[in-house]
């Protein structure tokens, strides 16, 4: 057992004992609490820089052990899981800032935390898992620890919305079981490879592996909120702004989109994927909601929805991405993992500081927010044109690139699919900018609260800034090393090189 | 055929008769004799089969006295829980829906005898 | 050193059973704990020995079969004894703080509860079919004493219910027997396996085999002879409900897979292997959608016990007619199955217990709040949930893999239906718990809290539950081979 | 109309269930048994302490079903005095005033008790034994309480239970003790296993006298009843 054998363990354990330590405390424990919860984020923040600048130094990283017959469970790190990873990591650490100030002074803060901590966790196994079998364990272990999240308020909303959730995930999650569990049953334990396993495959194992592959993608296309599997995710918006942040930006949607990645490049490998045909009806589907999303989001009324379906639509990008068959268009589509992560947070972290200063939860209610609440103001409108994909903002290198890719490899409809959907961002983010900053306010905030000097808490307040920034910064420093950018180029000469 | 086979198959027209008193009786201690009816049909089958050769076989023999306790135990605390049901709540069957009297309300009539 | 704990095992449930009599309820409590003490280092010493050593045979009267009764203890009957030693202890851990000692009568519970374990032993050691019968009657009236230990109309009820059933599921078990010692003169299971010929099913003995599995069938509450189990287990003292779902009906279901795969090869058939497979799928699908329907707690649990059982019975079409690996692997799911359930249920009975203590009200819809005040409690229960959803890493999931895998290995892909959708069902009834408890309508505690030690038992065989599924490896390689001939000596 | 379609089913199985059991039995009862466990018997008989081969089998060979088995009962007579609750042993309603029962009484009691003692010296080389003993003294208590003669003993305490257990109690500490005396549990050492046996026996009697006894009095005459868990009372 050398250290580099426990780290991924120990990134794994902060977030677990963390939770186990808060679900101990007890509720009136706030300042130990919050203790708790930043020290073990740092933590994890460490360790995976550590892990990060092991790999890019050509270390490795994997912790294993026999868990059933010949199953085992493995815990690795490689550059892929570093980008979800770190994406977790320290988004976790922000987002944990942002709900301790969301919910000053609101009952079960104890269990929120607790579980929060606790679906970090699983994401975290989710981007460590080095096999199908161990990615399945969290990603169930992902479902379960944000049920509660999604239930927090327990309104009978809040119910509805967890019971709908649920029955997605779970249905997903015994689709996707049985999907393991028969390619399991054809070809083994597989380890993630960069460039997968089935390149020299026998001909009589096509059949059964096409059938596995719709399982899997359908099984993991529940949490990535592909149409027509997305009907939870519009609704689980009842939950708490941290919990939406978390869920749209790295936990759920991003684990679904995440396993189709490894399915498709570390699994089938993408050269047996496109000769088995099976990327087209992949990027066909993955159009299609890019499309579905950005036209439902211009319908809605309500911030949070409209939000929630631009997440539907901009998820499906990343799998978009992985389905062009060039090395370039899964560059667009990874580093998209990463953009579209923060892109959201920010936006999310936004509506929830307009719904708890100033208690807007509709659109036409933001009319003049702009004045009242300056910074929140201008960090969701780098979030919004981050998501319209304008320069130099991190959500254009993802459109760049992912245009780039299409046409090096012939696929053109997919620049129009961008286009098009670049168009639709614009028409329901633009109309809101407006109103925020060039509508004058027509009547009183809702539910209006404050903070001495500052427009909100600076709880509140610093992790939306910060996530804003670097949007500028990652779409300015695009080529520099550690961007996201040139690490996705790193995963993808590995994934190409096989 | 040896006069041990004829208990054995006395034993399987016992077992059969039983099993026909155990599902159709209602009664619950009408249920109990005829699961002591089975009994003594098993305990036949067991003792007659095996010493369908004439010679006796003490195995069979020792296990069905044991078989005789336990099936003694078993039908004295079934006699005890039926009498005690039936002072609580006034039924001698196991169907709730089809109450002979309003429980709660019933006086149990001579403390003791028999249920009926 | 192995002899002395071989009569140390069968001596001390016996002798205490004795002792807890002979005294009152709250002295016997004291010697119960220390006789759980005594009995779990005795279990775990046998395990350990069984791990490193490998199994043997234990002359009762040091008379070797078929004149005397020979014990098997190998590494699956250990396992199980430990098993016990963990459900059984942690049951009558909490029953010692949950029984009210005011109550003259709860003092019974100890005897009957020390009776209840030496039956138990009994069966998982025992390998005459004859013993195994007095075993499973001693733990038929004992179970059922203890159901009816309340003495109130509804409880008695459910006892006399369960008694018929048992009893009439012994007789069946009992006249196979008498069919098949006609047939050999023998009872020791392992010496009949070896003198039934190789390729010839005798009528007489295929009808042996199937009144022997049916009545145990019977007595494990088999759909659709399942009727007996959800009043009985939902009536009784929560610890007792635990004891009762988690060991006993394992029992007579252990009896029922061993005769299986002793005597399966030769007497079964396909057409019995897929009859009972498919009761026991439809068991499965059947009592989850009865559990989802119930509005008390205990009757919810009580259900799902009737389709976690259902799963059980997919060893007897996955064992059959299949190939070694295949047949190895729904065994060691069954095992893996066996275990997670008697563990989470167990956790599940005994947190439903100290829920409905506090809430003061067995209605599902009570539980209102109960997330927000009674975290602990409810968050056992929800484990013990996951591990019965299947869902990973518990044992449940493990046991579900592994009987998934020898589905589609076998080619049977029709169990995946059951695998599957009873996960979902599952999902459906525990879910429903959690919803119930998450909704708010008071900020003001008004629960009665139970003590702490009565909230940590629950909790900590929720957690065995959990790490089964992680540990599933270790474990079961200890089992070395399930249902192996042991080693001799 | 329904109901005899019902019955006429069930009766309809039953017969089939007779048809199938008698001809297992008939094809099981054409071929002779693998194992000749008489003769097997008959070679150890010298060894195991009695006469009687019924008795050896209970009593030696297979002596931990017998275990077991009284474990059994005793487990029926805990639960039938757990149910029962009552305190009141005199009750008046309890007692017959038969005069013929008095008098029957007194010349069958002692009849009685003697033929418990013959049965139970009888058991070592011919047919009788514990059980048989001590049905005949259980029966001889159930007269003596019919006739309203008063036995204390059988009053819920310390007495009855003891009574209880006395013999499932001797019979495991010799079991025990044959454990620690170098053999496995319940192989009594040859030079003394008619004596323990002759013990067992005695104390077994008076044990399953007891048992039976204390299920018949165990009459539960008080309605008082226990809410259920969650029920208010």
């Amino acid at each position: 057992m050398t250290a580099n054998t426990l780290i991924p363990l120990f990134a794994l354990l902060t977030s677990l004992l963390a939770s186990v330590i808060i679900f101990a405390l007890p509720e009136k424990g706030h300042r130990l609490r919050t203790s708790v919860n930043l020290a073990a984020a740092g933590l994890k923040l460490i360790l995976v820089g550590v892990m990060v600048w092991g790999i890019f130094h050509g270390q490795s990283f994997e912790f294993a052990f026999t868990m059933l017959p010949g199953v085992q469970f493995v815990l690795r790190a490689d550059a892929l899981s570093m980008l979800f990873a770190g994406l977790s990591a320290v988004l976790w650490l922000l987002t944990t800032i942002y709900a301790v100030g969301y919910l000053e002074d609101s009952p079960n803060r104890s269990r929120f935390f607790g579980f929060f901590s606790l679906c970090v966790a699983s994401t975290m196994g989710i981007a460590l898992a080095g096999n199908l079998f161990t990615f399945f364990l969290f990603y169930e272990m992902l479902t379960l620890s944000t049920y509660p999240l999604v239930l927090h308020r327990g309104t009978r909303q809040a119910l509805k919305a967890g019971r709908n959730y649920i029955i997605y995930t779970l249905t997903g999650g015994a689709v996707l079981l049985l999907a393991i569990a028969w390619l399991h049953g054809l070809v083994g334990d597989l380890p993630f490879r960069p460039g997968g396993h089935f390149s020299g495959l026998e001909p009589e194992l096509q059949g059964p592996l096409t059938l596995v592959f719709v399982l899997l993608i359908a099984g993991l296309g529940v949490k990535a909120a592909l149409v027509p599997l997305h009907g939870w995710l519009p609704q689980a918006m009842v939950a708490p702004a941290p919990v939406s942040a978390l869920l749209h930006a790295v936990a759920v949607v991003k684990a679904g989109a995440f396993g189709i990645v490894r399915v498709v490049c570390e699994i089938y490998g993408l050269e047996a994927a496109s000769q088995m045909g099976l990327l087209s009806g992949l990027a066909l589907v993955s159009a299609i909601t890019i499309i579905y999303g950005s036209t439902r989001a211009l319908y809605q009324l309500d911030l949070k929805r409209r939000l929630a379906f631009s997440t539907i639509s901009q998820v499906s990008y990343i799998i978009l991405g992985v389905s062009l068959f060039g090395p370039v268009g899964v560059a667009g589509g990874l580093v998209h993992l990463v953009h579209q992560g923060i892109m959201k947070i920010t936006l999310f972290f936004c509506a929830g500081n307009y719904a708890e200063t100033l208690g807007v939860h509709r659109i036409d209610e933001l009319d003049g927010a702009g004045r009242r609440m300056p910074g929140t103001s201008v960090a969701f409108t780098l979030g919004a044109f981050g998501m319209i994909g304008a320069p130099p903002l991190a959500g254009f290198v993802t459109k760049w690139t992912m245009g780039t890719g299409a046409l090096a490899v012939g696929m053109d409809w997919v620049v129009v699919v961008l286009v098009v959907s670049s168009l639709l961002n614009a028409a329901y983010f633009l109309p809101i900018l407006h109103r925020i900053w060039f509508a004058g306010q027509q009547q009183a905030w809702p539910h209006e609260r404050r903070w001495g000097r500052l427009e909100t808490s600076a709880w509140l307040l610093w992790p939306p800034l910060i996530t804003a920034v670097a949007l500028i910064v990652i779409g300015l420093l695009a080529s520099m090393p550690f961007s996201p950018l040139s690490w996705v180029n790193l995963i993808v000469e590995q994934e190409v090189m096989q | 055929m040896s006069a041990s086979l004829l208990y054995a198959l006395a034993g399987v027209a016992l077992c059969g008769i039983g099993l026909f008193g155990f599902i159709t009786l209602a009664h619950l201690l009408r249920k109990l004799l005829a699961f002591n009816l089975i009994g003594s049909g098993v305990f036949l089958v067991l003792v007659g089969l095996a010493q369908r050769h004439g010679e006796p076989d003490p195995v069979p023999q020792a296990l069905v006295l044991t078989g005789i306790v336990v099936a003694i135990a078993a039908t004295a605390l079934a006699v005890v829980l039926i009498r005690r049901y039936f002072h609580l709540s006034g039924h001698t069957t196991l169907r709730a829906e089809t109450p002979e009297r309003v429980p709660g309300r019933l006086k149990p009539q001579t403390r003791g005898d028999n249920p009926e | 050193m192995i002899l002395g704990l071989m009569a140390g095992l069968l001596f001390t449930p016996l002798a205490w059973a004795v002792l807890t009599l002979l005294s009152g309820f709250e002295r016997s409590r004291l010697i119960s704990w220390l006789g759980i003490l005594i009995q779990s280092l005795v279990s775990f010493a046998l395990w350990a020995a069984v791990a490193s050593e490998g199994g043997f045979h234990y002359q009762l009267g040091g008379w070797p079969a078929p004149l005397g009764i020979e014990l098997r203890v190998d590494g699956l009957a250990v396992t199980f004894v430990m098993l016990t030693a963990v459900v059984g202890g942690a049951c009558g851990w909490h029953a010692g703080i949950y029984l009210d000692p005011k109550k003259n009568w709860h003092r019974y519970f100890w005897p009957l509860f020390w009776f209840l374990w030496a039956g138990l032993n009994g069966v998982w050691l025992g390998a005459d079919l004859f013993n195994l019968y007095v075993a499973l009657e001693l733990i038929s009236l004992s179970a059922v004493g203890l159901v009816a230990l309340g003495g109130q109309a509804d409880a008695l009820r459910a006892a006399i219910r369960y008694l018929m059933a048992a009893l009439l599921g012994s007789l069946a078990y009992l006249l196979g027997v008498a069919l098949i010692y006609g047939q050999f003169g023998s009872l020791s299971m392992g010496g009949i396996s070896e003198l039934l010929p190789a390729g010839s099913g005798q009528a007489g003995l295929i009808f042996a085999l199937v009144l022997m599995i049916a009545g145990l069938a019977l007595k494990t509450a088999l759909f659709p002879l399942h009727g007996w189990l959800p009043p009985a287990h939902g009536i009784a003292k929560s610890p007792v409900s635990a004891l009762l779902s988690a060991l006993v009906v394992k029992a007579s279901f252990y009896i029922a897979a061993r005769l299986w795969l002793e005597f399966g090869e030769h007497l079964g058939s396909y057409g019995l292997a897929q009859l009972v497979g498919a009761l026991g799928g439809v068991g499965v699908l059947w009592g989850s959608w009865l559990a989802f329907r119930q509005t008390r707690l205990k009757q919810v649990v009580a259900y799902s016990s009737v389709a976690q059982i259902g799963y059980l019975f997919l060893l007897f079409p996955l064992s059959w007619g299949v190939s070694e690996a295949v047949s190895l692997q729904a065994q060691q799911g069954m095992t893996l199955q066996v275990i997670s359930h008697a563990l989470a249920k167990a956790a599940m009975f005994l947190a439903a217990g100290n829920l409905i203590m506090s809430v003061g009200s067995n209605r599902v819809d009570a539980l209102a709040g109960v997330s927000r005040f009674l975290p602990f409690s409810l968050f056992s229960f929800g484990l013990a949930g996951v591990s019965l959803m299947g869902l990973p890493p518990t044992g449940g999931f493990a046991a579900k893999w592994l009987l998934l895998q020898a589905s589609l290995g076998s080619g049977q892909w029709w169990w995946l239906i059951v695998l599957l959708g009873g996960g979902l069902l599952s999902a459906a009834y525990v879910f429903r718990v959690y919803r119930a408890s998450f909704i708010e309508n008071s900020d003001t505690d008004l629960f009665f809290h139970p003590s702490r030690s009565l909230e940590v038992i629950p909790m900590i065989l929720a957690l065995l539950s959990l790490g089964l599924g992680l540990v599933a490896e270790p474990v079961l390689s200890v089992m070395a081979l399930p249902f192996s001939k042991g080693g001799g000596g | 109309m329904r109901r005899s379609v019902g019955i006429r089913a069930v009766a309809g199985v039953c017969l089939a269930f007779v048809i199938a059991l008698g001809l297992a039995v008939l094809g099981i009862a054409e071929t002779p048994a693998h194992v000749d466990l008489p003769e097997l018997l008959l070679e150890s008989m010298g060894q195991s302490g009695v006469e009687h081969p019924v008795t050896a089998v209970l009593l030696n060979f297979r002596s931990y079903d017998t275990l077991l088995e009284i474990g059994v009962l005793v487990i029926a007579g805990i639960a039938g005095i757990s149910v029962s609750r009552t305190t009141s042993l005199e009750d008046p309603e309890l007692r017959t005033s038969d005069s013929l029962l008095y008098a029957l009484q007194r010349w069958f009691v002692p009849l009685m008790l003697v033929l418990a003692g013959y049965l139970l010296w009888a058991g070592a080389d011919r047919p009788g034994g514990a059980f048989q003993a001590g049905a005949v003294l259980a029966a001889t208590g159930v007269m003596m309480r019919l006739g309203g003669i008063p036995m204390d003993f059988l009053r819920p305490g310390i007495l009855l239970r003891l009574g209880l257990a006395l013999g499932f109690a001797v019979f495991l500490l010799i079991a025990l003790a044959s454990a620690i005396g170098g053999e496995a549990f319940l192989a009594y050492p040859p030079a003394v296993a008619k004596q323990l046996i002759i013990l067992i026996e005695t104390v077994l009697t008076l044990s399953i006298a007891m048992v039976l006894l204390a299920l018949f009095v165990s009459a539960p005459v008080n309605r008082a009843a226990e809410p259920g868990e969650g029920e208010s009372p």
